[in-house]
């Protein structure tokens, strides 16, 4: 055994990283459904009201973040699109950061296109316009005069689901998915607050603490926190997906890094000269 | 000249140090008016220093392609790509969706910052084995709380009787002792280095005597 | 600063209800102006439910003494007691049963800044009291807003910086009496020596790298300073260094430090400028090309002192990969697990701070040192009293440390 | 133009990534063109955000001290004197007020936030002492009959497993609160482990605080305290190491996903093809390399 441990030691490093690399990425091709997730009672609360809406109500998600924040927060807009196409909820969506436009439109379309969801009458994708909590306020009003036309420069009024949505009271509940300002707080602060839709939305692990106190102040409705929540909200809509995958990959790549470190501990132990031995 | 070149750059400091110091201690709004103003101050000689910043940039650049020393072609990419951003960046439409610099910001600029910072995941496997060795009571003390608390975070690490309240009381009650006395000490240590400026105890910042 | 009418005026326009005790208005103290706060004391029975013979309080303003008066609040008696505002009232016991309302930013109906920032008009303040027994009123009082000059609910920080400039002072006064002062030991810094002379060997150079932040951050005037001491025994030993920076400020500052250096060990024709260099303020391409750096240019040492943010690892990692003797000194509590995990030495928190002074071995610097110990022991002294007293049943050193 | 973006964020992912392998040809054009990229990004951002913003449009406008906006622009050039070397003694004049500034901010901000809040959260008395008064008493009976209440409350039929588990937590709240309320007004066990707990922190504190002790030689009781102080530093780098990795692995497996997504047909299958082509790449050099080494071996 001691030659193979002195090699373990001397081990290149690359080998680690190349058995890192394939624990992180096995499980985004076969899922292993590793046990142990339990949905959290925040998560719980944002399922259930989508799940206990009328077939056909208007919602809003609005994706408030950027590429940085993706393997957080996509898997929960792609867990709630799903959830509210299952429902047959009416998605409109958009986003308050200029750098995700991109990004939310091809989120956007995917869970569309898996729900065989149609543009313009079941979903919309509005984009991006400049002015943050602006953009709020001028939903309020009027919602074709802040976004004359959608991301593709269609003609809003033109589009059979716009022709029913006005003003941004009308919708019966606005998801923000944040990963920080403009975000959940903009929506309550200049929307909830003022026109009194039903609010609620993900974020990142960073933003959990200060975004729970508006769920305290009942300002909203649960909220999903980072990878962790999207898992859970996949185990409530029974389909596991990209969030799950995550969650077994880091589980794998932490028992990985502690079977090194518990390895290289024997290894030392085993090879290491001994004090008056032979 | 002595007095221009040693005692001036002091009695700045001083006089800069202090009045912030009374600074923190009035209320009124001139003395509020007075700090919002010399914060933009400190943004405005950054964005003067940067001319400096790119002045040793393209020498170092342009020495290495005037000398077609080894690589000298990077630092070819380097200056165009740099060329390119800014004229993007004076592109009318350069922020808004579909805008040159826009567009680089999302397929050059994000993957790679995120790329370079995922790369931490590897290291910090490889650091974690070399690192971890059971060589001394302190050593195995270090490997003992980061194995524990790692398990502590996966959800399977609920199935190891004890691991998770172990980990939640690490965190919650050793490491913030050690975090609280770091700060203390961390604190002391800045304000006596921020004092010795202000005094001028400590003045290596301004060179030679010359 | 109480510019205020503190005249007790009691009106009795209900014979039934008892008005309240000691009714003051006055500009609110050390704010930037814009607010006035009323106080009273409670009645006996507030804190009874309203049917109960408990009472509401209404804070009305008026422009005038005799109105027109626009309501600002109601409540019951159990709210706004003093004790939730030990910013202004202290934690005085009878605060339990007194009451204040701070009057800030409000605009009357017609519109115009009533209590806007800075001074604004005087404005009257009347409370009423209304419970079942009837309904009583106290005021109006009238009281101007105005800004203030000093803040002194802050004179606990003020203190403790008079006290640790003081000890300053004194022991650096006493160390240039007597030069000779103990300092313990610190490992780091006695391998940097022997880093510098392994480099010289080598023939290989030497990497510093400032930390992450500007130079008006603490943690990178220690490092410049540290550089100073560096940059002398490089010299000394004919060795070489690499300085990439982060900021151009700081690679100007690093460039005059560093030419002093050589200076100072007598070999200034050694010195070139293009040893430090500026190669991007982001993060993570400063570190891309740092980490190449470091595979390309293999140094003898790698040098990290200074504030680091997550990058630390990606530096440290890359470095010990190359063989290099590595020792970093950071303030950045959060990174400190990674350095210890991957360099030889790790100068930890406030050792970054020590070390200008330890390397220059000048006793001032020393002095100044045991400034930081005499820090400590405040602290360590404060937190025992406190402690102890809180046992007691006397919280007043945690009062002592309250903040606002 | 979206697909070309993918193909360039995917080539770029890889080649930063390919310094994992080691230093090679695509690691060095990726550091290059991103030193290029946040080079001229922050150019641009500061030209907007500074020059134009804060001094510029200040300049323009009315404000009767718009003039003073100039003081810092004259600071700035002065930094510049360092390309002159005759006169470049001058520019210390504006490093003396970038650090006399961050000095004298630094001073007060510290004290507070890192010394004073900390201290007093930290001063706390180290045996509880019970509330021995009647309303302490009331508030822990109240809390332990409501505890016994909704523990005692049925099952309804026919219960959902959501709402059977937040069922279950409400009891586990009751009880919570019931026992905190008795470690109030009676010494309980959650007494005696809450003092162990503020009795730690205080040891911890205290003895790190001594190993930071530089006048005074680490030997008798200071020697013991700061051997403790190192064993608290100990379990604080471990933990706090072993609570990032969390962290970093989520932030890998975004870019694993993100590979995988531009790998479908609508990208032109990016993150395959070019990785088959960086890896024939890099075999090329390394047999050339490899022939080479062997030439001057021979």
């Amino acid at each position: 055994m001691e030659p193979f441990f002195k090699k373990l030691l001397a081990m290149d490093r690359r080998w680690i990283f190349l058995a890192l690399g394939l624990a992180v990425i096995f499980p985004t091709f076969i899922h292993l459904n590793l046990p142990g997730l339990k949905p959290s009672p925040n998560v719980t609360a944002v399922y259930d009201l989508i799940e206990g809406m009328p077939e056909g109500s208007k919602v809003l998600v609005s994706f408030d973040f950027d590429p940085a924040s993706k393997p957080e927060l996509a898997p929960q807009g792609v867990a709630v699109l799903r959830h509210l196409f299952r429902k047959k909820h009416k998605v409109v969506a958009m986003g308050l950061w200029v750098t995700g436009v991109t990004m939310a439109k091809d989120i956007v379309t995917r869970s569309a296109k898996e729900s065989n969801a149609k543009y313009g009458e079941d979903y919309v994708y509005l984009g991006w316009k400049p002015g943050n909590f602006a953009v709020i306020e001028n939903m309020a009003g009027d919602i074709h005069g802040c976004f004359p036309k959608d991301n593709d420069g269609n003609e809003t009024a033109s589009l059979p689901l716009m022709k029913g949505i006005h003003k941004l009271a009308e919708f019966d509940l606005v998801v923000s998915l944040a990963a920080g300002s403009p975000g959940i707080d903009t929506w309550i602060a200049y929307g909830s607050d003022k026109y009194h839709f039903k609010m609620t939305g993900g974020t990142t692990a960073v933003n959990v603490g200060s975004m729970a106190q508006y769920v305290q102040a009942g300002q909203m409705v649960g909220l999903i926190g980072a990878m962790r929540g999207a898992a859970e909200y996949e185990l409530l809509i029974d389909k596991r997906a990209d969030a799950a995958a995550g969650m077994d990959a880091i589980s794998l790549g932490h028992y990985l890094i502690v079977i090194f470190v518990l390895l290289g501990n024997i290894a030392y132990f085993v090879t290491r000269p001994r004090k008056g031995g032979a | 000249m002595g007095h221009l070149k040693r005692t001036v750059p002091l009695w700045i400091a001083f006089i800069f140090g202090v009045g912030l110091i009374i600074q923190y201690f009035v209320p009124h709004p001139i003395s509020q008016k007075a700090l919002g103003m010399t914060q933009k101050w400190l943004v405005i000689v950054v964005f003067v220093a940067l001319l400096l910043g790119l002045g040793s940039l393209l020498q170092s650049h342009l020495r290495k392609i005037k000398a077609q020393s080894a690589g000298w072609g990077y630092s070819v990419v380097t200056l165009s790509v740099l060329a390119l951003t800014v004229a993007a960046g004076f592109h009318p439409n350069n922020d808004k969706p579909g805008g040159p610099l826009l567009w680089a910001y999302t397929n050059a600029y994000s993957p790679m910052s995120s790329t370079m910072f995922s790369l931490l995941g590897f290291f910090i496997a490889s650091a974690a084995f070399r690192a971890f060795r059971a060589r001394s009571l302190e050593a195995t003390l270090l490997l003992c709380t980061a194995v524990i608390v790692m398990l502590g975070q996966v959800p399977l690490g609920a199935y190891i009787p004890g691991v998770s309240n172990l980990s939640a009381w690490i965190l919650g009650v050793p490491l913030t002792a050690a975090k609280r006395a770091l700060t203390f000490g961390v604190a002391l240590g800045s304000i006596a280095t921020a004092l010795r400026i202000i005094f001028g105890i400590e003045r290596s910042y301004l060179g030679g005597s010359e | 600063m109480i510019r205020a009418v503190a005249i007790v005026l009691l009106a009795t326009t209900a014979a039934a209800a008892q008005a309240p005790a000691d009714f003051k208005v006055y500009d609110k103290p050390g704010d930037a102006g814009g607010a006035i706060i009323a106080e009273w004391k409670g009645l006996p029975d507030e804190g009874k439910p309203m049917a109960e013979g408990g009472v509401e309080y209404v804070v009305s303003l008026g422009l005038s003494k005799d109105g027109p008066w626009t309501e600002i609040e109601r409540f019951p008696g159990t709210l706004h007691r003093k004790n939730e505002a030990p910013d202004l009232f202290g934690f005085s016991k009878s605060n339990d049963s007194e009451h204040f309302i701070e009057l800030e930013g409000l605009v009357p109906p017609p519109g115009g800044p009533w209590l806007g920032t800075g001074r604004s008009l005087p404005t009257w303040v009347k409370l009423e009291v209304k419970s079942p027994a009837g309904a009583a009123v106290a005021g109006p009082l009238m009281a101007e807003a105005a800004p203030d000059w000093w803040s002194w609910n802050k004179s606990n920080v003020l203190l403790f910086i008079l006290f640790f400039g003081g000890a300053t002072f004194w022991l650096i006064s006493k160390a240039r009496r007597d030069p000779n002062i103990f300092v313990r030991r610190i490992p780091g810094l006695d391998a940097m020596e022997e880093a510098i002379g392994r480099a010289t060997e080598m023939g290989r150079p030497i990497l510093y790298l400032n930390g992450l932040n500007g130079m008006d951050s603490i943690s990178t005037i220690a490092s410049v300073s540290i550089l100073g001491q560096v940059s002398k025994r490089v010299a000394a030993y004919d060795s070489q260094i690499m300085v990439p920076c982060y900021d151009a400020v700081v690679l100007s500052v690093c460039q005059e430090v560093m030419r002093e250096g050589y200076t100072a060990a007598g070999r200034p024709d050694k010195y070139r400028e293009q040893d430090a260099w500026f190669i991007t303020q982001e993060q993570f391409s400063y570190v891309a090309s740092v980490d190449g750096l470091m595979i390309r240019e293999k140094p003898a040492a790698c040098l990290y002192m200074g504030y680091y943010y997550a990058e630390s690892l990606l530096l440290a990692e890359t470095g010990g990969s190359t063989g290099a003797i590595q020792i970093a000194g950071t303030d950045s509590i959060t990174q400190l697990p990674f350095f210890i995990a991957c360099c030889d030495y790790t100068l930890i928190g406030e050792e970054l701070y020590a070390a200008s002074a330890y390397l220059s071995r000048e006793p001032l610097q020393l002095g100044s040192l045991r400034s930081q110990d005499a820090g400590k022991i405040f602290i360590i002294a404060t937190l025992l009293i406190g402690a102890l007293t809180a046992a007691a049943g006397f919280p007043f050193v945690k009062h002592l440390m309250a903040t606002f | 133009m979206e697909i070309f973006g993918a193909w360039l964020a995917v080539g770029l992912t890889l080649f930063m990534f390919s310094f994992l392998y080691k230093d090679n040809p695509f690691y060095k054009v990726g550091e290059n063109l991103y030193v290029g990229i946040t080079i001229g990004y922050f150019v641009i951002q500061l030209w907007y955000k500074t020059w134009i913003d804060k001094v510029w449009d200040v300049l323009k406008g009315e404000a009767h001290d718009r003039f003073l906006v100039l003081i810092p622009v004259v600071i700035g050039i002065l930094l510049l004197t360092r390309f002159v070397p005759k006169i470049s003694w001058m520019s210390r004049w504006a490093f003396a007020f970038v650090i006399g500034y961050g000095s004298g901010l630094a001073i007060p901000a510290t004290l507070t936030t890192s010394v004073v809040i900390q201290a007093q959260a930290t001063a706390k008395p180290l045996i509880t002492m019970p509330d021995k008064s009647e309303a302490a008493a009331k508030a822990t009976e109240g809390a332990k009959a409501n505890a016994e209440k909704v523990a005692a409350a049925p099952a309804p039929a026919g219960e959902t497993t959501e709402a059977k588990a937040k069922r279950e937590e409400g009891v586990r709240v009751a009880r919570y609160k019931y026992l905190n309320a008795r470690s109030q007004s009676e010494y309980s066990f959650l007494t005696a482990y809450k003092d162990f707990t503020t009795i730690v922190i205080f040891v911890g504190v205290f003895s790190v605080l001594f190993y930071f002790f530089f006048s005074i030689e680490h030997k008798g009781p200071v020697r013991v305290f700061s051997r403790i102080g190192i064993l608290f530093l100990m379990i604080y780098f471990g933990a706090s190491y072993g609570n990032t990795v969390m962290g970093r692995l989520s932030l890998l497996y975004g870019r694993i996903l993100d590979l995988k997504d531009y790998s479908r047909p609508m990208y032109g299958c990016a993150t395959p093809v070019i990785l088959v082509l960086m890896i024939a790449f890099l075999a090329f050099l390394h047999v050339k390399n490899k022939g080479k080494e062997e030439e001057h071996a021979a």
